[in-house]
């Protein structure tokens, strides 16, 4: 990338504490003029060695940790550690569980994607209207989700073998208020910003992946589908039945910010048609398994994996009999998904790098663990 | 002169004014070592000039009397492509030569 | 052109508010001195100004009012705390601010950095000299007060050139280079949009205008829409209103060359942006919209409330697109001011200029006739906006705007669709 | 011109300019210099509208106060940190001598010459510049569009880079 | 539909045949490579059309207090396929793996982590720095051993999870 103006590179420090870093997150960018001509990541601000503290604890007490990594999909990331646990066990799941497995998992990437879309376009510098109307929808989320497990942000409600509680009755019917309410807001957001000429200019052919570099850096969720891959670990893998659920994954076209965010809005579009037929077809029964306290899982391995609102949220557990996992280990989607911002931001401005990592939509929770 | 001289401006004093803005403007393009510095003393300088031209168009008598204002109009023009040019030059000469130091960019000096 | 005297000479004729001064001033002249009164007349006139538009304005509406209509934008509140609905907010952020400790960075320019908010508020002050705000209500009444406009309005680029150098920030410095190269590549488009309307008024009076406008029935909005547009978005440029706010853009260089600043300083920069915004809309009021008249209503309702409240309704444009739109990438704005405003800027000051000979030479000059070019001046605007967007490349049906399904995973999915590839 | 308000008016932007004007001569940081010549420059459209030329003034304000001094600004900001030092060179005797004595005989002559003045102002409005721009000087002013347009195609040839070139060539 | 886990074996028998002589053992879960022919085999079970695993999905280091296996598992997305491979370091003070950045680019922030927080050096890794923890933090938090450590935790604190740690690693495959 040629200078236009010979000045002197120097470096700035978007981050840690950058109104768009989304948390402490630090890039070390070294410009020339306004043109990113290197970009280091620096993180590690929220690290709490949560893999550690996990092979101290028991199976069970291990998942309000899963809340506080990815602190804004906290159904999905105890979803995953739930399956995981579950494998290694060899412990079922009654349909019921199941299915509120399904709809909370759902309703959680449709608060994410919310957020995601909101601090996406605050990013852009639409000043906070975006992201109030997304919080606006979060919220009503959220409130069903306080209505269930009696927490908002960091539920802790699956359980290995299924949920914590039933859903009580008031559940059914916010839900279907709010199902129904959803594509108006979301064609609300479509019609603010993707008709928006400003943002499409902003966000388009900005932070382009190919499809090969997406894949080769180990890239997942929206920002994969973006540069027109097909993957979801729902469809390619389905648990918790989703393969009786009819919805589609959404790719982009040239893996630029744009299509990431339109993956998203889309996204949350099929999110909705899920949530639709799983609340039509929510079988009665118990909602967990029975399943020991103290549960000693036999010797061996296993991966869990669930498609989280970030990308593929694994867990790595290794089990050596005793009450507490030997091994814990994420796979954390938005930490892998840095992978590539380097060569997403390097040869464009400032301003690009600011959207890159918007549309990338870190948690830095995630991130550091 | 004498008391009047404080009192009093005159066609003088404009002058003066103009004169020495001119001079200082005159050592500044002289001897200062940066280039954007000499290119600051000729402003000085051709400011100095519009206040004489247009103080002979106010004070001297003349049957076109808006002649030194559009005068004055001119200079600015002149400046400000003069400005621009000499920025330019400037620039250019920091990007190929690493400085703007006008004792350093000395290529004919073999 | 004799001014049309609407009002009464009584004091207490509230329509014209200069009756008051004038009698104010006509009874200090028989105590004081000889030329005293000048002074005081400038002092009076300020102080005037500042009460009945600068305070209620910047404090009421400016702050407040901007607050509250964003927050309805977006979908909360706004301030409903302090005072009955919120409304002594503006004065309880003030005394914060004035509370707070000012920050100095160690390494800065402190001398710069002091004098910088001063350089910012004086020329706000300064702008309002002119606006008139009846047809004896203004301070300044100089013919060529439409060059004074521009004059005054490109100095606080160098307050906030000022602040970001001395503030030794790189976020500052960035700041600082980019309301500048800003400021003078908006400085163009705007200046030729203007003087089509100088082309028309035939001066630069900005009393003369509001009178042309009067004695036409006509604003000039309408005449030159054009113009109007492009005055906006240049004004709203050179402002660092949303979408072009990329000098104090929070989301990329943190506060712009505002980074380093705190307390009352920092208050300084922001109510003085306020009021530069103010000052462009009460510009905006005068020179397009009509200034104090309104089709004849100037008559009854008092000409200085109909220009206030003119300038808060275009101040809230301002307001409307700061909380709708996202912001230019500074490139972008630079090409913008470049590629799009200055072609279709100058075209429309040859096609003004056109009208203005076709209308000495073939209509005699009759004011009368220029209705007949608001709707040639409408479609030419139209016209040149599409037309040149389409050559600069503008295909906005090109543009996917929805996500591609695929009801299988897989791999990568080429453009064209394979593999159960659905259109949306 | 006589009267109290044109007389301190007078030595009031006198005093600034020449100031000023010093400021940029003594300053060591390039920076303040500039800052200092802007101060000039408003000194020198208070005097244009102490001339009675207040057209004259804005358009002082707006070209050197709102461009040029800005460009000058920009083109410090683009030279390293290093370059931004003010310092004269070895002929800064002989260069002030000069301008000491340049301004010498500048003085003499000035105070020494018996000026034929009149008393009342001319008009230089913007009418009548406007007037005398398009009708006796046309010719002078068409020249100076043309200077303006070479400037600007001038300044634009010499910034940009090989690159750029390699572009334009390629397109 | 759903994702075919390749059991060790297939693995093994796929990477036999791709590199002969490049696996040390395979269990029910996974295929051990030798550290020497990894990143060769890595690229070929990559490149090759059978196995076709372009997505290194995770990368992440197990203590087991004698030595340290590094697992990988590989996702193919047009044969939605999954395998497990592992790889042993024994030198426990200079543990060290070949890197596979050469070949999956998504290696690189894992193997910083791994690196950073076990203490596993991966040759040729092209900038291999502590991610999320300061240069010259004592010792290497997720090791087994770590809380004997000086400036660790004291001793003690693990009294609830139970005692028996078993040196040997866990061999029954859960599927």
């Amino acid at each position: 990338m040629t200078s236009t103006i010979k000045t002197e590179p120097f470096v700035i420090n978007i981050g840690p504490q950058h109104p768009s870093t989304h948390g402490v997150f630090r890039i070390k960018a070294t410009v020339d003029g306004e043109r990113v001509i290197d970009a280091e990541m620096v993180m590690g601000y929220l690290h709490r060695s949560m893999e550690k503290l996990a092979e101290e604890r028991t199976y069970t007490q291990n998942i309000p940790f899963t809340d506080r990594t990815d602190y804004l999909s906290s159904m999905s990331n105890n979803l995953g550690y739930c399956l995981a646990v579950e494998k290694l066990a060899g412990i079922g799941v009654p349909d019921r569980g199941n299915a509120i497995r399904v709809i909370m998992a759902e309703f959680q990437r449709l608060a994410s994607h919310c957020m995601a879309v909101g601090a996406f376009t605050n990013d852009t510098g639409a000043w906070q209207t975006p992201v109030m109307w997304a919080f606006r929808e979060r919220e009503k989320i959220l409130d069903l989700f306080e209505m269930t497990c009696g927490a908002r942000l960091t539920c802790n409600y699956m359980r290995i073998g299924g949920v914590a509680f039933d859903l009580p009755k008031e559940f059914m019917p916010g839900a279907r208020k709010l199902v129904q309410s959803l594509p108006g807001f979301i064609d609300e957001m479509e019609g603010l910003l993707v008709e928006n000429e400003i943002f499409l200019v902003r966000t388009r052919k900005v932070g382009v992946l190919s499809p090969e570099m997406a894949i080769n850096a180990s890239l997942s969720g929206p920002v994969l589908r973006g540069c027109g891959v097909a993957w979801d670990i729902r469809k390619a893998d389905p648990y918790c039945g989703y393969e009786q659920y009819d919805f589609d994954i959404p790719i982009g076209y040239q893996g630029d910010s744009f299509d990431r965010f339109i993956v998203r809005l889309e996204e949350m579009r099929q999110s909705v048609r899920i949530i639709e037929q799983a609340l039509d077809a929510l079988p009665g029964g118990p909602h967990s398994t029975q399943v020991p306290l103290a549960l000693r899982p036999p010797r061996g391995e296993a991966y869990g994996r669930v498609e989280g609102p970030r990308g593929e949220l694994g867990y790595y557990i290794v089990s050596d009999e005793g009450p507490s996992p030997y091994r814990f280990h994420i796979r954390p989607p938005s930490f892998i998904n840095l992978s590539a911002l380097k060569e997403m931001t390097v040869g464009g401005s400032v301003a690009d790098a600011v959207v890159v990592l918007g549309s990338i939509d870190i948690v830095v929770g995630e991130i550091d663990r | 002169m004498s008391a009047l001289f404080l009192v009093t401006i005159g066609i003088e004093n404009f002058l003066a004014v103009g004169a020495l803005l001119f001079a200082l403007g005159f050592a500044i393009a002289l001897s200062k070592r940066n280039a954007i510095g000499v290119l600051m003393g000729v402003e000085l300088m051709l400011n100095a000039v519009n206040l004489t031209l247009l103080t002979f168009s106010r004070f001297s008598p003349s049957d076109r009397p808006v002649a030194g204002a559009t005068f004055v109009v001119f200079v600015i023009t002149v400046a400000a492509a003069e400005a621009a040019v000499a920025l330019a030059l400037a620039v250019s000469v920091y990007r190929n030569r690493d400085t703007v130091d006008v004792d350093k960019i000395n290529l004919l000096k073999s | 052109m004799p001014l049309p005297i609407l009002a009464t000479n009584n004091w207490y004729d509230f329509r014209d508010l200069s009756n008051f001064s004038r009698l104010i001033l006509e009874n200090l002249d028989k105590i004081l001195p000889h030329g005293i009164v000048y002074v005081v007349a400038v002092l009076l006139g300020f102080v005037a100004s500042f009460l009945i538009f600068v305070l209620p304005s910047q404090l009421i509406v400016g702050v407040y009012g901007e607050r509250k209509l964003i927050g309805r934008i977006q979908s909360r509140y706004g301030p409903n705390r302090v005072g009955p609905f919120g409304l002594l907010q503006p004065i309880a952020d003030a005394v914060k601010l004035m509370q707070k400790e000012s920050l100095m960075p160690l390494r800065g320019d402190v001398i710069v950095m002091n004098i910088a908010p001063l350089i910012f508020v004086a020329p706000c002050v300064l702008l309002f000299a002119v606006i008139p705000f009846g047809p004896r209500m203004i301070i300044g009444n100089i013919p060529s007060a439409l060059i004074y406009f521009i004059a005054v309005s490109g100095l606080p680029v160098l307050a906030a050139f000022m602040a970001g150098w001395g503030s030794d920030n790189k976020y500052s410095l960035f700041g600082a280079m980019r309301i500048v190269a800003m400021s003078i590549s908006y400085e163009v488009p705007l200046v030729l949009a203007l003087l089509g309307v100088v082309l028309f008024t035939g001066t630069l009076s900005l009393q003369g205008m509001v009178f042309w406008q009067r004695d036409l029935n006509i604003w000039i909005a309408f005449a030159q829409p054009l113009s109007f547009a492009i005055y906006f978005i240049a004004v709203g440029a050179e402002l660092n209103r949303t979408p072009t706010d990329i000098a104090e853009a929070e989301s990329e260089i943190v506060a712009g060359y505002l980074t380093e600043y705190s307390g009352m300083k920092w208050g300084l920069f922001y109510g003085m942006d306020i009021g530069y915004a103010l000052a462009a809309s009460a510009f905006a009021a005068t020179v397009f919209l009509g200034g104090w008249s309104f089709f004849g209503l100037d008559k009854w309702v008092p000409p200085w409330l109909i220009i206030v409240t003119k300038t808060q309704l275009f101040y809230m444009i301002f307001i409307w697109t700061r909380g709708t739109l996202p912001r230019l990438r500074v490139d972008q704005l630079m090409a913008f001011a470049w590629k799009f405003m200055l072609p279709i800027a100058i075209a429309n000051l040859f096609v003004l200029a056109t009208e203005r000979m076709m209308w000495v030479r073939a209509f005699d000059a009759d004011l009368k006739f220029v209705w007949v070019f608001v709707p040639i001046n409408l479609l030419f605007t139209a016209g040149v906006v599409f037309a040149w967007a389409r050559f600069l490349g503008y295909r906005p049906e090109n543009t996917p705007r929805k996500a591609r399904l695929v009801n299988q995973a897989g791999g990568f999915i080429p453009l064209g669709g394979a593999k159960g590839e659905t259109r949306p | 011109m006589n009267g109290a308000g044109p007389v301190i008016g007078f030595w009031a932007l006198a005093a600034l300019t020449l100031v000023a004007a010093g400021g940029v001569m003594v300053s060591r940081n390039l920076f303040h210099a500039v800052l200092f010549l802007i101060v000039s420059f408003v000194g020198i459209a208070g005097f244009f509208v102490l001339l009675s030329a207040e057209f004259l003034a804005m358009a002082q304000i707006v070209i050197y106060v709102g461009a040029i001094s800005v460009l000058i600004l920009f083109a410090v900001l683009l030279t390293p940190r290093a370059g931004r030092d003010n310092g004269e060179t070895a002929v800064f005797p002989a260069a002030a001598l000069l301008a000491v004595a340049l301004a010498a005989v500048f003085l003499f002559v000035i105070y020494d010459a018996d000026w034929a003045t009149i008393t009342s102002s001319p008009d230089v409005s913007v009418q009548a510049i406007g007037d005398a721009l398009l009708d006796i000087w046309v010719v002078p002013f068409e020249i100076a569009s043309v200077l303006l347009t070479a400037a600007l195609v001038g300044a634009i040839m010499l910034v940009r880079t090989p690159e750029e070139e390699a572009e334009d060539a390629l397109a | 539909m759903a994702t075919r886990v390749w059991p060790g074996s297939e693995t093994a028998a796929a990477a036999e045949r791709l590199v002969p002589g490049s696996v040390a053992k395979s269990t029910p879960v996974a295929c051990y490579l030798k550290p020497e022919k990894l990143v060769e085999t890595m690229a070929a079970l990559r490149t090759d059309p059978e196995s076709d695993f372009v997505h290194l999905t995770d990368l992440c280091g197990v203590d087991f207090w004698d030595h340290f296996e590094v697992v990988y598992h590989l996702q193919s997305f047009e044969k939605n396929q999954f395998a497990t491979v592992k790889v042993e370091a024994w030198d426990r003070e200079n543990a060290s793996v070949p890197s596979v950045v050469p070949v999956w680019h998504g290696a690189w922030m894992q193997e910083n982590e791994a690196y950073d927080l076990l203490g596993i050096r991966f040759e040729g890794h092209p900038n291999l720095y502590r991610i999320l923890l300061w240069e010259g933090y004592p010792g290497w938090p997720l090791r087994k051993d770590f809380l004997s450590m000086p400036g660790g935790l004291q001793p003690g604190l693990n009294e609830f999870a139970g005692t028996a740690r078993r040196a040997e690693p866990p061999v029954r495959a859960v599927e």
